[in-house]
């Protein structure tokens, strides 16, 4: 039956043996709370330092137990990706199963080991409970589940972007940035937490969590018509935007941020241009306002503001003083980073939706402002930063000496331009960059070999071009001497030879100004038979004439706009470089709100009459 | 700097008393606002908040120095001034400063600003070297302090104005 | 486990003498029959009777309503050949009845109540139609998709609102609660998560930067 | 069954009476009503009333992401929570194809048989205190308290663990912790006599149990009984042997069987496995060391993660006998259908009900506690 010998029931005295239960002592163990486990689940602790309101935590919850309460007084800053919102658990459906702890991106949630609830109503009268980083009763207890690298959720890597070699693309114009194939995307596209910081640093406001998520679920029109809430310049942001929404990225702050930018640029490329059309005139009235307006300038901020306006059924007549659209992303950007073809996407979805081009026509000379504030109802001047700033030192004059905007308008233009055998560039911003590295390629295409040594006042770290322009410079033979102020440029029988300069001991004021100092003994001579300056750059206002600039405001150099960004004149909109300094995805913020401005002062001119 | 102002410094070196070549300091900036007073109408309106601004500079250098004339302690109130001397950054010394045509830019005007203080800090800077140690010698050594602090901060415009445009 | 092989091979050819099933063979314990819902019967009585696939380990019901078909899965185990074979067939959801396999597995019972009762498939023939564990329910099965459980709740229970001093205090310096739970959770009804995922990206933004 | 619904059977003059256990009783396991007609204190006729546990658990996962359900899955079946968490994981796994670092898959054997011990030594209390015994409760409640020490240690959390995921464990054992386990599993080893004596010689317990509740070989495996039950009746049939998952088929440990079939033989079963489960436990505890290397594989992020369509159905040995899972998913972020076939929605309503006919009232509540069967899990 069983080797249990269940029948054996010991002799009279088996009782006996269980006296010898008396010499144990009864198992007693200690009622009062003791500490829990290392790693145990017990009340929420929440850094406040580290937590940036991203809400992640409500997300995953899966009993809907976290409120975001927002806390006046922490820090807020969204071009960090800092809000002052903070979770508050509600203890009546938590159920302590820290998947908020494994999936908090910045690592700041995690869970005590104190487990005792049981408190009189004084120090807690509520289930609802906002943590904080000294635990629920106020009495400081150990952290118990934190955040380990095992059971670390958040998706910390980027899916790596195939990017031409230096020795392939030394020679060439083609694009370096492969861009994301479907796979890739889905798998970067899934790794968004959703958290809409990236929404809130955007200057123009994108909605990158829905198409993100549209991009997840491969549903490529969502994800285009997402774009097209705010963004018409697409394909151009998708590749040379200075991506804010990035930096504000709240998975970044532990981990590599979302390849936003990348992405944006997938979902473009995975729709077929007519369909982009389609997509684009959703929502385009039937109807004809009437009213017409002219926008001096095709660049982003002109192009958007035609675009915004034409949707909303008005007449747009766009004046363009270069022969092809696209302004300083055309001229302005060499094709490795930024291929015609793409922007020609972009411009003709506008061009699209009703909205007239006429090439080769320079407002000022073959048509005075005057004639368009008659034949128009409201007029735009979205004219960009054209003309390069010369540094004016001494043989800055010599026809050696170029400007980095002429240079790259002409490689742009195709127009040939004299290939130095070595040059030096002055400036540390994306222009020298862009200017650097194109001149690198027709050296490395005529002669064989690259000679490049580009010089600038602020110290690497201060440079203004992006990291990855920097990188790839240097990796394209580019030579980088950073903290050096130009002195003279050195001429040998008529021609430039060489430039000389001097250390910068680059010192910022009390208040952050930039005040650069020399250190005359410690001076260089760079050789190059080409001096170009990528310093900075002006408006070109000439075109406004004497009259009207007397007539309009100004503000340290620029038009003074109000923020619907109208001048003083009221027939008068500015937008784009020229008001805010050079930042594409700026310059379409600023196209939507001058057409914004502009829509709501014919409709408010139109009730009044 | 015109020549005729040159010849004006020849006449501050022979003065010995602090009033009197306070007086003439503030001159040379009564001067240097007055020229910039009527610049500011000529220059284009987009920068002419800079003529402005220039103006405003050289009202604020001839009050100080009216006012420390004034004052009757002037040899100490000098002396606290030249513990902290200011180097001299040379920043705007390869720069060229033109002669102002009729058509000046934003950039051109500061750069015949930067000029004249250099100018003026060079020139102050050899008369102090070249009086006896005494309140002559600090009052000069002041004033080249002075201009060489204002010559710093217009290089910072400068720099903001020309260098930061780029993206 | 080689006569298990040998076993499992002459199963093959033993099911191929039905027509109209398509097997699928996921690993070697596990094989998938798709079968006529008319033929489902003389399949299990195949298998119990001559393949050794004595235990029914679950009869599962999974509702297709973009098909209108309830899937009903037969799960059998044989404790010979140690493979388990589901039995997947197809029945209109309406009028949603089928027959019981009782006589043929007793355990069905259970199971056929149980889909009754979630699902509303009544099966002819098994022993107890009767409600089991929504004793007290009156409304429709509530595991069909068309059923939204979580709407019935909040159409039946409020939710706990809380304002606690702590809470107080913060509106009273001007801030409070910003999102609530429901607004931006992941986890929602039965209906796939609306476009965006529900989330609401909070416009903090200033313009001015 | 709320009193305005009850409405009593109207029977013909005659010396039989209805009986209503439960659904809240000490000698019913969870909550679960059971009515009964007796004629004098003979069984006529019992049928089983569940639904006092429903949760909707089935309906509550359909509506969440695959990570979040879970916090959910343990909590279907309160004594041995652990078989639940990893059968959904292995089921989530089969899905994806994600492949489990070894590691991983000691560390869930280790959880898994720990579960089983605290579950049967929770049974063992159970089945005496229907024979009117208590000191078993209490030993064995006490015992099984060490084990939660232990679980709390290992998984952060004492009875809900959730200390599995898709893809492998959370965390990795805390350092000294092998060696608390075998201090514990030492201390169990002797206090299993005082079991024997305390219970299973105990001739009280003994002439309550044999004889009681009788399943031939046929009816178990006509009724699918499964588990220490199935085994009590002679055959050594075992999902952790027939059908292997997880690392058991590199385990050495034998199927302790019984021939009586009745209350008793069950219960010896059950006290066989308890050495058969330490046995492993070792064998697990002397390989742990010697496995480096990573304890879970890396997963999407879990906010967006769609698990590719397809269904599988995965089966586990909880300590009561044969736990299932069937998940469907049709391809979203969601699972489309969970059904968890639990093993004592066999034991508790036919079994049972066929059990109790013609036994003695009082031993209803014994046969109950000897299938070991679990509510929640019929009811989920």
């Amino acid at each position: 039956m069983s080797d249990i010998d269940y029948k054996d029931h010991g002799g009279v005295l088996a009782p006996l043996k269980n006296l010898r239960f008396f010499g144990r002592n009864a198992v007693t163990v200690p009622l009062d709370p003791r500490t829990a486990s290392a790693n145990y689940r017990g009340f929420h602790l929440n850094d406040w330092q580290a937590c940036v309101g991203c809400s992640t935590c409500q997300k995953v919850c899966d009993n809907a137990a976290i409120t975001m309460v927002e806390i006046p007084g922490l820090p807020e800053d969204p071009v960090k990706g800092v809000r002052n919102l903070r979770p508050a658990i509600d203890y009546g459906r938590c159920c302590w199963c820290a998947l908020c702890v494994d999936l908090c991106p910045t690592g700041s949630i995690s869970l005590s080991r104190e487990y005792v609830h049981t408190c009189v109503d004084a120090d807690l009268d509520s289930y609802f409970v906002l943590p904080d980083s000294n635990g629920i009763h106020g009495v400081a207890y150990d952290k118990g589940w934190a955040k380990s690298v095992e059971s670390d959720l958040v998706a910390l890597e980027r899916t790596d972007m195939t990017e031409a070699a230096p020795e392939a693309r030394i020679d060439n114009f083609e694009e370096i940035v492969a861009g994301y194939d479907k796979n890739q995307a889905i798998i970067e596209a899934s790794r968004c937490v959703q958290c809409g910081m990236c929404h809130d640093a955007c200057p123009t406001r994108m909605n990158a969590p829905e198409y993100i998520r549209a991009i997840w679920q491969d549903d490529m029109e969502e994800a285009v018509r997402q774009i097209y809430r705010t963004n018409p310049f697409a394909h151009t942001c998708g590749r040379v935007c200075t991506h804010r929404c990035e930096t504000a990225c709240s998975v970044g702050h532990r981990g590599e941020p979302i390849a936003i930018r990348w992405l944006k640029r997938y979902a473009m490329d995975a729709v077929a241009p007519e369909r982009v059309k389609q997509i684009a005139a959703e929502g385009k009235p039937g109807y004809v306002t009437g009213k017409r307006i002219a926008i001096i300038g095709a660049g982003p901020a002109g192009l958007t503001a035609a675009f915004d306006l034409a949707k909303q059924g008005h007449e747009v007549q766009v004046y363009e003083a270069m022969s092809q659209a696209g302004g300083m992303t055309r001229y302005g950007i060499p094709y490795y980073r930024m291929p015609a073809d793409m922007l020609d996407r972009d411009v003709e979805v506008i061009q699209s939706l009703g909205v007239k081009i006429q090439y080769n026509t320079r407002i000022g000379v073959d048509l005075r402002m005057d004639e368009l504030q008659q034949q128009f109802d409201a007029v735009l001047i979205a004219v960009g930063l054209w003309t390069g700033r010369s540094t004016r030192i001494q043989g800055a004059d010599n026809d050696g000496v170029e400007r980095a905007v002429e240079l790259l308008r002409k490689v742009a233009d195709g127009e040939p331009i004299r290939v130095p055998r070595q040059a030096v560039i002055i400036g540390g911003g994306n222009v020298a960059m862009d200017i650097a590295r194109t001149l690198a390629r027709l050296q490395k295409h005529r002669y064989g070999e690259v000679a490049i040594t580009l010089t600038a006042l602020e110290d690497i770290d201060h440079f203004l071009a992006d990291r990855d322009e920097i990188k790839e410079a240097r990796e394209e033979g580019v030579e980088i001497l950073d903290a050096r102020g130009p002195q003279q440029v050195v001429i040998e029988n008529g021609g430039a030879s060489g430039l000389c300069t001097w250390k910068v001991l680059s010192i910022f004021d009390e208040k952050g100004r930039f005040a650069p100092k020399y250190n005359a003994d410690d001076q260089l001579i760079h050789p190059g038979d080409m001096i170009v300056e990528a310093i900075g750059q002006a408006a070109d206002i000439a075109l406004l004439g004497e009259a009207l600039t007397e007539e309009l405001e100004w503000n340290r150099g620029r038009l003074k706009v109000d923020d619907g960004l109208r001048t003083s004149a009221d027939w008068l909109w500015a937008a784009g470089d020229m008001v805010r300094g050079p930042d594409v995805v700026t310059a379409v913020a600023d196209g939507h709100k001058a057409a914004a401005s502009i829509n709501q002062f014919l409709c408010i001119r139109e009730q009044a009459a | 700097m015109k020549e005729g102002e040159s010849s004006s410094y020849d006449k501050i070196r022979s003065m010995t008393r602090l009033k009197d070549v306070l007086e003439v300091a503030t001159s040379f900036e009564q001067s240097a606002r007055d020229f910039y007073t009527d610049l500011i109408p000529k220059v284009s309106k987009n920068f002419r908040w800079l003529a402005e601004a220039l103006a405003k500079e050289e009202q604020g250098h001839y009050d100080l120095f009216t006012n420390l004339s004034r004052r009757d302690d002037i040899a100490e109130a000098i002396q606290a001034e030249i513990e902290r001397p200011v180097t001299d950054g040379q920043f705007a010394d390869a720069i060229m400063s033109p002669d102002l045509g009729p058509h000046p830019d934003d950039q051109a005007v500061l750069q015949y600003a930067m000029g004249r203080e250099h100018l003026a800090m060079s020139h102050y800077r050899s008369l102090a070297d070249g009086t006896e140690p005494g309140p002559i010698k600090d009052l000069f050594a002041y004033l080249a302090n002075e201009e060489a602090k204002h010559k710093e901060e217009l290089e910072k415009l400068y720099y903001e104005t020309v260098h930061a445009g780029g993206v | 486990m080689s006569e298990g092989k040998a076993l499992s091979t002459w199963l093959d050819n033993l099911l191929t003498e039905l027509e109209g099933i398509e097997i699928r063979r996921k690993s070697s314990r596990r094989l998938r029959i798709d079968v006529e819902a008319s033929a489902l019967p003389a399949l299990l009585e195949l298998l119990r009777g001559r393949a050794s696939y004595v235990h029914l380990s679950a009869i599962s019901c999974v509702d297709w309503p973009d098909e209108a078909q309830f899937e009903l899965v037969y799960h059998v185990w044989s404790y010979e050949l140690q493979s388990l074979v589901s039995a997947h067939t197809r029945i209109p959801r309406k009028p949603g009845v089928y027959i019981s396999v009782y006589d043929i597995y007793t355990p069905a019972a259970f199971f056929e109540r149980d889909i009754h009762e979630m699902f509303g498939v009544f099966f002819e023939g098994s022993p107890d139609m009767s409600k089991f564990i929504l004793t007290e329910w009156d409304g429709p099965p509530p595991m069909r998709k068309d059923f939204d459980s979580e709407a019935w709740v909040n159409a039946h229970f409020d939710f706990q609102d809380y304002n606690p001093d702590w809470l107080q205090e913060i509106i009273a310096q001007g801030g409070g609660i910003a999102i609530r739970p429901d607004e931006q959770r992941f986890s929602r009804g039965p209906e796939p998560t609306a476009k965006g995922a529900g989330n609401k990206t909070v416009d903090k933004g200033t313009d001015e930067r | 069954m709320r009193p305005e619904n009850y409405e009593a059977q109207r029977h013909p003059p005659s010396n039989e009476y209805e009986l209503n256990i439960g659904p809240n009783h000490p000698g019913i396991e969870g909550n679960y009503a059971f009515k009964l007609r007796l004629h004098g204190d003979r069984v006529i006729e019992g049928r089983a009333d569940a639904g006092y546990l429903h949760r909707g658990f089935e309906k509550l996962m359909e509506g969440r992401l695959w990570i979040q359900n879970l916090a959910i899955t343990p909590r279907i079946c309160v004594p041995d929570p652990v078989p639940m968490e990893i059968s959904y994981c292995l089921a989530v796994e089969d899905l994806c194809g994600l492949e489990v670092p070894e590691r991983a898959l000691w560390l869930r054997v280790l959880q898994a048989e720990l579960s089983r011990l605290a579950a049967h030594l929770f049974t063992f209390g159970g089945h005496a205190a229907t024979t009117g015994m208590y000191t078993p409760m209490f030993w064995g409640i006490a015992d099984r308290d060490l084990i939660l020490d232990l679980f709390e240690e290992l998984c952060g959390g004492r009875v809900y663990h959730i200390y599995n995921i898709p893809g492998g464990v959370r965390r990795d054992m805390p350092p000294g912790f092998i060696e608390r386990v075998s201090n514990t599993l030492d201390y169990l080893e002797t206090r299993l006599p005082d079991y024997d004596n305390l219970m299973f010689k105990n001739l009280v317990f003994v002439q309550r149990a044999r004889g009681v509740g009788v399943i031939s070989q046929e009816q178990a495996l006509d009724w699918a009984v499964t588990g220490p039950n199935l085994r009590a009746t002679g055959l050594a049939l075992d999902v952790r042997r027939d059908d292997p998952y997880l690392i058991y088929d590199q385990l050495a440990f034998d199927i302790p069987t019984e021939d009586g079939g009745d209350a008793w033989s069950r219960a010896l079963v059950r006290r066989k496995e308890l050495f058969e489960s330490i046995k492993i436990i070792r064998q697990v505890l002397a390989k742990l060391p010697s496995l480096p290397g990573p304890i879970r594989c890396p997963i999407p992020n879990p906010l967006a993660w769609n698990v590719p369509a397809g269904s599988t159905y995965v089966r586990m040995e909880s300590s009561k006998g044969e736990l299932a899972w069937y998940v469907v998913s049709n391809g979203s972020e969601k699972p489309y259908r969970t059904h968890v076939r639990g093993p004592s929605q066999m034991h508790a309503v036919q079994v049972l009900e066929k059990l109790s006919i013609g036994c003695r009232i009082e031993d209803v509540a014994q046969i109950m506690f000897s299938l070991d069967a679990c509510p929640p899990e019929v009811d989920r």
